[in-house]
């Protein structure tokens, strides 16, 4: 949680890029440490969480999102796409709703190889209205596939509240309409999203197929430092009720505290900061892209497909 | 008011054609995700939730739900936002309103404008970056506009918001902040269909589409202090394509550029092409030069990015072939 | 009923053409009992039986089939589109599930202009796979638009059944995850399903927003008369059983002679074979339409598009 | 087995393209709707449920499913039944299959096919009847494939399946009865990206796409009665496209007519034009002519469709204007 906080608020000082995830570590990391590294993750737009909580290599994401070279995406997918296959990360959508149907997707491979792997969806609230929400998760469960459809509600899609978007506010509750189990947790309290992302993930490897995971959640900054919003649609009130009171790595700590364990908290403080520090200096340093990476990376096989012959 | 002007950039043109249609019928409504978001916010202070409606993210629906209005008696402005979602909702788009008309042997109509803006160079990756105007240009039934500049904005949706017909709107984000002299006569349409001579000339033709505008003129700057006259003609609109205006520019020069920013392969370029070498075969003097985008995605660096787009360069480069 | 049979037979017999929705007029004839002329309709594929279940007029649905110039469509929509705009008709769409935010579009624009109309979505059990069905009733919940969604569920997609495509086989249950009532009727029975489509009407014309109502009901013949089906997906016993015991016509028939409707059922016998007669007659004579038709009906306002000049 | 042959219509050769592979490897996977009534039936028995996988309706998401599958390990092959139903999957076959290997800086790959039937001449009116392939054309990362006869039917599949990056494979419901002797070589492949020359001649190139070819080799046959000599090509992959071929016939012949039944704006027909005008401009003697479908939709009524289409006659109409 805190190399996700972390990550981001360097970000902050040094490339203000994108989408963050602070506030919602709770329910990223709970989730992901349901996960073995081959099990398979989608993630969305709001895309840093995700592989740091799948344990990947802090540098060529930091590198990703100053787009370099070196990046984990060699600086083509940036920021919303932070993708790290060596972690099981299988894409990170920035078209909502995108990664139901990958998931689902890695689902069927997965049965259909028959391995013992499982598939997690993630997704934010605004994204369960897209069709694909419904259809994917259908296909799922005619399938009994191993996917869980991991909802990180954070209230809001951009500026719209669930409650005007919504016909009503509990996106678990539409599990029922395709026979399925529909949960939801305190996503702020990372110890009870393991809980039941545990469960889920022991069904699907039993066979007993998908569930949905609503977990509750908030987002503490803006949808998106690029992105200016001219209205209130969120009170004051509210975010600082949820900053102050509800700030999962806070609770966290707290929790750890009151179990003796303030040096080990402190020395992974510490941990993080150096690790942050150097991934900036190493996004840094390295080169831009080529416009070569461009071309190579578009086909596996490129027959009769013209190369990069250096003229743009 | 009749002859004023006010000065406003391409965005607040927009937005302006949006309040004065809305002022003058109350059947035209607006459609789209955060509404009040990309600049429309007065609107939904002026004209309320009633018509201002903030959708939930279901592009395919919300698209089909402003044809449902428009077969309806409603004028829906559905807001698209960025144009790659444009293919989340082209089902609507071409399977429906550009066929419903058709087929019910025009018991129908679908007065529908569908807004979407154009997001590249704004290093946003390939999954926000798209100018799909192929996909539309290919479907019969829909009228495709995209205007390079404030009034042209102003004066396209307005025309598009009064027209019984799909019309698909393509913005520029690039342009969104170009602020020129817009008149506020609230009857002063734009028509859908002519291009227009932005910069007469007789050497060469360079025909720009959307948002390539301003580099074009700024190439035949470069070529006029050179003695070479350029004529500039911006598209305007894509479909139904300006045929006389180009086939009269080129029977003229001889010569033809073209500059487009969608990818060169089934791009506004390639009609406009293939058009020129069917009709004009006999004038031409020099091999057409297509300035468009490569076959590849749109990358994340914002210096890779920009390189795959028009710039003046590039178009200089294409026009020392033929000169 | 009995019309929408008859002409069904009629174009066994003489034009081959299309979906039938024989076995299906009591879910289709009930929900429109329950609608005004100027209430809007949209339909699917199998289109024959919605226009006339709203009352209109049968030669230029006949003659549509048979794909001439005085079809209610000029020929040019055909038997998957039979619409009649002066019935409330806005679009048969042969994209399954292309109706549900047509409907649903019409159902914001009644709330906008403030009429007091409603709007009906038929719809297939197959249909409600598609995303455009919870993008669509979600949206109608959110805004509380005067929308019935009414599922004619036949049981299968072409070959594949319910059970087999859907999580859970009943569509109406999937309405609670949007906050909306589900209802679930038998669709053999048009006077039930009549009453529950009131019901609904009257939610909706009373602003309290849309239903969604299932009609469980049975398509006797093939999926459609143009495709050979080469496998056998449900039992001959089943297709019999349906025929012989619920077909709605028969059942509603001795319904009325319990009634003591004797001569009124046979007097509405002979008067809708001729008025198919009279149809199949008119059809017949009709002329074909011409290319300049086709280019006619592309534009309302066809600046700078080409008209036709009899180049093909 | 090596070299003999068997009779096979255009479907049946597609269905044995599906065998060979399947039974090749067992990560070949097939998904559609009611999978087994378009001449699968055997594969489901060869095969079982478990790689037969027969959808619910929901286009864009099982498109979605084969691409996640795609991602990892399987090669599965998705079929869109009816052409007209892309518009549907094309969000996830545009800004999913063709950009995620891109996007992830070729981390992943998509070695996905999905296959499509264009079903026009057939009564199915305008909602059935689209041939979209510039939706396709216009998208870079993607394979477009469009045979015309069995054999490349089979061969292209096979090469399709076999490579690791995402095709559309579209086919022609007018051919699908066609029978013709097709081999029975388990490894024989047709490549990707290379033309056919069905029929050589020296005065005039006719470029055929897609199941325009019996139509295309029909009037060649009556213009070599005539004493003309047609070289006829039938494009059979439209991107990448084989310019190679096209532009050393026209460079032969001088004169070009391209045959294409997509919408005539933006059509392959168009692409075809914009490059041999730019690439063999010199050696063109006269206008291309561009057969294809008009700017209309397609009409329920048979005889009006069928006008609509290539036939012989309106290829004879296009070459008398230039030669
Ligand atoms: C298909 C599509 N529609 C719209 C957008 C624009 N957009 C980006 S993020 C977002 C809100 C998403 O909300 P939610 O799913 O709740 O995720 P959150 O941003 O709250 O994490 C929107 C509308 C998009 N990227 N893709
Ligand atoms: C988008 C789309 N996908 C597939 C089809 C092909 N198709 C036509 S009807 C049909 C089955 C529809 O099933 P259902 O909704 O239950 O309606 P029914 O035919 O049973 O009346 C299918 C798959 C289509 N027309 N449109
Ligand atoms: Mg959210
Ligand atoms: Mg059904």
């Amino acid at each position: 949680m805190l190399l996700i906080r972390r990550f981001e608020e360097a970000l902050i000082a040094h490339n203000p890029v994108g989408h963050l995830s602070i506030g919602q570590e709770g329910a990223i990391v709970g989730a992901c440490m349901a996960l073995r590294d081959d099990d398979y993750v989608t993630g969305t737009h709001r895309s840093h969480g995700h592989p740091i909580g799948k344990g990947a290599d802090i540098n060529p994401l930091m590198a990703e999102v100053f787009g370099k070279k070196t990046g984990i995406c060699k600086g083509l997918g940036g920021s919303m796409h932070l993708t790290d296959t060596s972690r099981g990360l299988i894409g990170e959508s920035a078209i909502v709703g995108g990664g139901f149907p990958i998931a689902t997707g890695a689902g069927l491979s997965i049965q259909v190889r028959e391995t013992d792997q499982v598939s997690l969806c993630f997704f934010g609230d605004g994204a369960a209205n897209q069709g694909t929400f419904s259809e994917s998760i259908n296909m799922a469960a005619i399938w009994k596939l191993p996917v869980i459809y991991f909802c990180e509600n954070n209230g809001y899609a951009v500026t719209t509240s669930v409650e005007k978007s919504h016909g009503q506010p509990d996106i678990a509750r539409r599990a029922d309409g395709y026979g399925i189990p529909g949960i939801i947790v305190d996503g702020q309290d990372a110890e009870a999203v393991h809980a039941v992302t545990q469960e889920a993930v022991d069904r699907a490897r039993a066979g007993e197929g998908p569930t949905l995971i609503e977990a509750k959640t908030y987002r503490f900054d803006e949808h998106s430092n690029r992105l200016a919003i001219p209205i209130e649609y969120r009170s004051k009130e509210e975010i600082e009720y949820h900053r102050n009171e509800r700030d999962p790595i806070s609770l966290y700590r707290a929790t750890l505290l009151s179990r003796d364990l303030l040096a080990d908290v402190e020395r992974i403080e510490q941990e993080v900061a150096k690790t942050i520090d150097a991934a900036v200096e190493f996004a840094r340093e390295s080169p831009e892209p080529d416009m070569e990476d461009v071309w190579d990376c578009m086909f596996s096989n490129p027959i009769n497909f013209p190369a990069y012959e250096g003229e743009l | 008011m009749r002859n004023s002007v006010q000065k406003l950039s391409y965005l607040q043109a927009i937005i302006e054609a949006e309040r004065e249609e809305m002022q003058r019928d109350e059947n035209v409504i607006l459609m789209g995700e955060d509404i009040a978001v990309y600049g429309a916010q007065s609107l939904v202070e002026e004209f309320g939730e009633k018509r201002m409606r903030n959708t939930p993210i279901s592009e395919n629906s919300f698209v089909g739900v402003g044809v449902g209005a428009a077969l309806t008696g409603l004028r829906p402005i559905v807001d698209l936002t960025i144009a790659s979602f444009c293919y989340l909702a082209s089902d609507q788009i071409i399977n429906q309103a550009a066929k419903l008309r058709f087929m019910t042997g025009a018991q129908l109509k679908v007065p529908l404008v569908v807004r979407t803006s154009t997001f590249y160079n704004n290093r946003t990756a390939a999954q926000h970056a798209d100018r799909p105007y192929p996909l539309f240009m290919n479907t019969p039934g829909l009228k495709v506009l995209a205007p390079a500049t404030a009034s042209d904005a102003k004066g396209l949706l307005k025309a598009a918001i009064r027209d019984d017909d799909p019309v698909i709107f393509f913005e520029d984000i690039n342009l969104w902040g170009k602020k020129e002299d817009v008149s506020t006569d609230v009857d002063l349409l734009v028509p859908i269909g002519k291009a227009a001579v932005k910069r007469s000339g007789s050497d060469l033709t360079i025909v720009s589409v959307a948002g390539c505008l301003p580099h074009a003129l700024a190439a035949a700057e470069v070529l006029a202090g050179e003695g070479i006259n350029a004529e500039v003609i911006d598209l305007r609109t894509i479909v139904p394509m300006d045929k006389e205006t180009i086939l009269t520019s080129v029977a003229k020069t001889g010569r033809l550029v073209i500059v487009d920013n969608s990818h060169k392969v089934g791009s506004v370029a390639s009609e406009i092409a293939a058009v020129v070498s069917e009709e004009a075969f006999e004038s031409l003097r020099k091999p057409i030069q297509r300035v468009a985008t490569p076959q590849v995605h749109i990358p994340y660096n914002g210096a890779l990015e920009k390189r795959l787009f028009a710039s003046k360069d590039r178009i200089l480069e294409a026009v020392r072939v033929i000169i």
